[in-house]
């Protein structure tokens, strides 16, 4: 799904600060990655407010409960998964769908597991805060910061056991300021643990800004308190992707952990239902849409053009469409089964 | 146990308008009081529990915090050895695992340490409960963990009344005070109501003390113990029973520390028949206690096996179906009642 | 519910060595079996939990950790989940405050939450107890809280052997195991011994199968339900009262999740009479849940009130004659003994 | 108690890099402070032992329990209370001495609890982790970094009614690695209250050395992460008093906490019973205990010499002696009342 056409040697290397130029395929590979997460995000939060109504009532419908949706962050994901594979773990926040994705979790056990549906990853059990993948080793939280302290044990056994696997460890700029983070980074630094910490940096915590929560304006500085390199990058899918490599590569060279924070953007509102009354200029959010910005990017650089744009729209739409057919076709649990599972 | 009659003139208000009213007017008549919490500020709290305060109060008196609960309850705990009368919320029970310690350990247990020299009048808000699946970290009660600690009272409101009075209560009491509010007693408009949730509520200042249960229906035939959400499931399958002619006496806790044992024996003493529900897990819990408050006195008194509608010992599930079947809904409270009636 | 007889050849031990030598055996047996914790290490843990283990198995799998209880319980955690079988020590029960989100919603939680997609192969060791004036944040029991919250197993061994074969059965469980230890029952030479606290203990691969209870004493009299030290104050007065013709049968429960509830109904359906004696606060904890189990089935069967001899809801106290006075020492367990066979 | 006779211009100030000579009156004090904290530890230290035999028992004795002394740590307590009146709070740790009596707590009152009287700080409820002492804002935590937050909101209480009231809070460089360290200087920057943070590095916590507990060499790097000044001073109690000045300066005026860390030395065990088989070159400890060095000092600038010396020597003694005749002749609380005051 990828083209050699284009040479990129028009792209402007020094805009990105790279030495040598970005794969064509892997841009176009990014992209993909990105257009597939929003249109996961997109579906779901049309099937989810498809049936709370009269009014808004949040355990109605399909998909019940608080929905947290990733649109706006998709360059963090893209960028830090592209260089992971299978066998290395992630661990996210209640904000999971595009770290989901974007390390290939099975997209339809993810989307009945969001449906609650017995086919789902956690048999209905979890719910979309609560995904949980063997297969690659993806997991994730609903409690602020506390997905970083497991990231270190699986690091701990990918260690002890002599691989160069790693595990990336995600929060917001947020969760940067609850003890679990601190506790992390230091353990982490001390035992030189293969770890990636990310601060997905979207500027909110629900309704509180990062300057009435975080004594610093970058996390990235917080690093130098563990003795760790750090570093904050722009929502700029190919920036992420160069400072994730950096850091990737580090863990896996057994030099350490790293911590990279991404400025990034949250779209929409916190959860599904919030109106967004605190947010100023709530109107210009979607110019800052990182999607079309990369999307005109490749397509200046010759990568991109209406076909192939369409092609990728029609493969994500289908691939997204199957995963909803899938789970909504799919037997909810049995009620009598309730209590099972609270012990192997 | 007292049943409560409003002392004055009444208007209807929800649950949450009328936990902000308390607030509100205390906050008026003592300037040492202020709220403090994760959105609670222009959101007005995710439940609305402060829904307006910034308006009237200002920044300096409402205050957004960042997600360091134990850096802002201790903060709080701090402040109240001062001698100012914070109101520190929590967003969830469910979060407690990571500021517990700020918790029992010191807003608890300094008043004692210091041998009642120092004292710690603070209270200490949270929802609670599920029933909209919001998942296993999110949908918990957990009062019965905060209840088996000791050196904080622990209030549970059912209905808009008892919460501001309780409410104006625990901001006046000298001691740590834990008042938990379930989500689904609120009122809320993006939330499933029970029709109780807006209800008549007294004007001007009003207190409920705290420690006296509520008798929320009088019965002869079997005592039904519970608190919070589940008082109106309880009045509703009691409702549905009368016409059979089994007749249920529905007992609200409404405070958990104190308990209110003479209510529960007075109740049980009469009836002879016990049943308790409880959203919170069942083993280990308000479930136990309720019934070592009877047998306690006297086994005798219970005729029949006691019915404890409860969670399983299961976290709440996340699909619709499950979590329904292991929360202590009406289907199974009105099996419990049948249960303990039929002999 | 089992009598425990020695399986082979035994010899006698502290309930630390005991405890010990299955983690060595264990250790040697798995190479997935690490020892993480504070002072764990040339130390040998404050309690003696990993004494000589240091020198034998070396710093790769004895780890010191710093003090930060939720970045190391959560790596436990993670690397269960990735097939290794840790144990992690948290000193005292006392300091689950600082890391209560890692144990019951993330290392109690997975496996369910994961549709038992995910297993947590880990065990979670706590000293705990009173009773050498270690003041109210070094003193609690807290297993109630622990067994409140679903998920998670809780065992509270009494002695040496039991200490051994729980802790093999808790290394070998797919489960995370709370392993509770009370610091009277491990024969430090710091501290006051029970003469118990050194006992014969089998030699060899020994389990004990968790979720069994353990009658330490037969008897026709009275039903004495309890856990961990306290089963040895039980046992002593049991001892002073037999020559006076009261005949007490001491029920050591062993583990609290699973509860063995068959052989609490069983000796209370032989002696119509309970006391229970638990280190933990009295209300909304085990004591409760003990009394449940049995009124659950049949309230009928309790031919007396039951007596309840707990920490009576208030923070452990420092000074020596003020502890003795909350703790349940033979003094108060004698009288509730005279009481429930008194008619 | 202080002279005025020798000058001070024999002092050499480079070697403490102060830029004027410290008062004399001042200099004494400190050694004064210290030589008092030190008697003190010195006559718990024979008294716990006194009758925990035969071999010991942690449980029994007229002063049961654990026991964690302060003996070495002194010019930390000294340097910082200097600067502080009885209407400024401490919050100190499981080891506590040293800060109550610098502070100025009643040591009758304070000792009496110690020995678990009626008439105790705590009504013998509390115990030596557990001093409340309300007439000087002093208390104590037996929690590692615990005691952090509440000095946060005694530091808010003091700025909101508009004092210049601040407060001390203490951890040891173990207690570094909490999440309560993290959470309460990154909220006590952001909201600049009037808080001093100390971090007394005595290198050790209980058997694990601070290398294999913290994954930087001074935790004053620590300060960056939170926007705010950070010190490391050796334990040199004027070096700690000209470091505690700058603080406390910046807290009284608005200015906001600071970070500062003292590398002090556990002249003893962790605590009493610690037989400190894991510490390396154990004989040569005593060799850097701070007090004789001081003395010495104060000797060579000609503020002390042997009279006066032994005046100090007997002040202390006798004020340590009376209150621990205070405490052990003080009634032991009745037993009938341990269950009062749960609740006020
Ligand atoms: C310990 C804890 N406290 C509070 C919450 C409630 N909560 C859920 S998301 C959220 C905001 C998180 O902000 P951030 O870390 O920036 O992540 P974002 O939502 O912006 O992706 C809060 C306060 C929680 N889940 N856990
Ligand atoms: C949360 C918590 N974890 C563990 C302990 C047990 N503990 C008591 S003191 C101590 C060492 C503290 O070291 P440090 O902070 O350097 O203080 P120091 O004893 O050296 O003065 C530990 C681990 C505790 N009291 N609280
Ligand atoms: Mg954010
Ligand atoms: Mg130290």
């Amino acid at each position: 799904m990828t083209t050699e056409a284009a040479s990129s040697a028009s792209i402007p290397q020094q805009a990105r600060g790279r030495a040598a130029p970005l794969d064509p395929a892997v841009r176009v590979k990014l992209y993909e990655t990105m257009a597939l997460s929003r249109a996961f995000e997109e579906a779901i939060l049309s099937e989810y407010h498809a049936d709370k109504g009269p009014g808004f009532d949040i355990g109605k419908g399909l998909i019940p409960g608080e929905m947290h949706l990733s649109a706006g962050q998709e360059p963090v994901a893209a960028g830090f998964c592209a260089h992971l594979t299978a066998d290395d773990a992630v661990t996210a926040t209640h904000r999971p769908h595009h770290f989901a994705i974007a390390h290939g979790v099975d997209l339809r056990k993810m989307a009945a597991e969001i449906y609650g549906r017995e086919t789902g990853l956690g048999r209905g059990r979890g719910g979309h805060m609560h995904l949980f993948d063997p297969e690659t080793h993806f997991s994730c939280s609903g409690i602020i910061a506390e997905g970083y302290p497991p990231a270190l044990g699986q690091a701990f056994a990918f260690m002890r056991r002599g691989t160069d696997r790693i595990a990336v460890a995600v929060t917001g700029e947020g969760a940067a300021n609850q003890g679990g983070f601190h506790e992390s980074l230091n353990l982490a630094a001390l035992w030189k643990l293969p770890v990636v910490f990310v601060v997905e940096d979207n500027d909110w915590g629900i309704s509180v800004p990062r300057t009435a929560s975080t004594s610093i304006s970058s996390n990235a500085d917080r690093a130098a308190a563990y003795g760790i390199p750090g570093e904050r990058v722009e929502n700029d899918v190919e920036a992420v992707y160069d400072a994730a490599g950096r850091a990737v590569a580090r863990a896996r060279a057994g030099q350490g952990p790293s911590l990279i924070e991404v400025h990034t953007l949250r779209l929409w509102g916190h959860f599904e239902g919030d109106a967004q009354g605190y947010r100023p200029e709530l109107s210009e959010v979607s110019e800052h849409d990182p999607i079309p910005r990369y999307e005109q990017l490749l397509r200046n650089d010759g990568l991109l053009d209406d076909e192939k744009v369409a092609e990728i729209k029609r493969l994500v739409d289908t691939a997204v469409g199957d995963a909803i057919d899938f789970a909504k076709s799919s037997p909810v649990p049995d009620p009598t089964s309730a209590t099972s599972h609270v012990f192997a | 146990m007292t049943i409560t009659e409003a002392p004055h003139a009444t208007r209807r208000l929800s649950t949450s308008m009328a936990m902000v009213e308390a607030i509100s007017q205390e906050m008026e008549r003592d300037p040492s009081v202020f709220y403090m919490g994760e959105d609670v500020g222009k959101y007005g709290g995710i439940f609305g529990s402060t829904t307006g305060l910034l308006d009237k109060f200002g920044p300096e008196r409402i205050i957004d915090t960042p997600i360091s609960e134990t850096a802002f309850i201790g903060l709080g705990t701090g402040a109240a050895v001062e001698g100012m009368r914070p109101i520190v919320e929590v967003m969830f029970t469910d979060f407690m695992g990571v500021c517990l310690d700020q918790i029992y350990n010191h807003m608890a247990k300094i008043h004692f340490e210091s041998g009642g020299n120092v004292k710690v009048p603070m209270v200490l808000t949270m929802a609670a409960g599920g029933g909209y699946s919001d998942g296993a970290q999110h949908s918990q009660c957990l009062w019965g963990t905060f209840a088996h600690l000791p050196g904080m009272k622990v209030v549970v409101p059912s209905n808009p009344a008892d919460a501001k009075g309780l409410m104006t209560s625990a901001i006046r009491d000298d001691n740590p005070v834990v008042y938990i509010f379930h989500k689904g007693i609120m009122g809320l408009a993006w939330m499933a109501k029970n029709r109780r949730a807006i209800d008549e509520v007294p004007d001007g200042e009003y207190t409920v003390p705290i420690g006296e249960a509520r008798v929320a229906r009088e019965g002869g035939d079997v005592t039904l113990v519970t608190l919070s959400l589940s008082v109106h499931h309880a009045l509703d399958v009691a409702e549905k029973l009368a016409p059979e002619g089994i007749d249920v006496e529905v007992l609200d806790l409404r405070s958990l520390v104190p308990l209110d044992r003479e209510a529960i024996l007075a109740s049980v003493g009469k009836t002879g028949r016990l049943v308790v529900v409880d959203e919170d897990y069942l083993s280990f819990g308000v479930s136990g206690e309720v019934v070592a408050t009877v047998t306690d006195q006297d086994p005798g008194m219970l005729r029949v096996p006691v019915q404890r509608v409860a969670v399983p010992d299961v976290p709440i599930p996340y699909a619709h179906d499950l979590e329904y079947a292991v929360l202590p809904r009406h289907d199974r409270i009105e099996q419990a009642i049948r249960t303990a009636t039929s002999r």
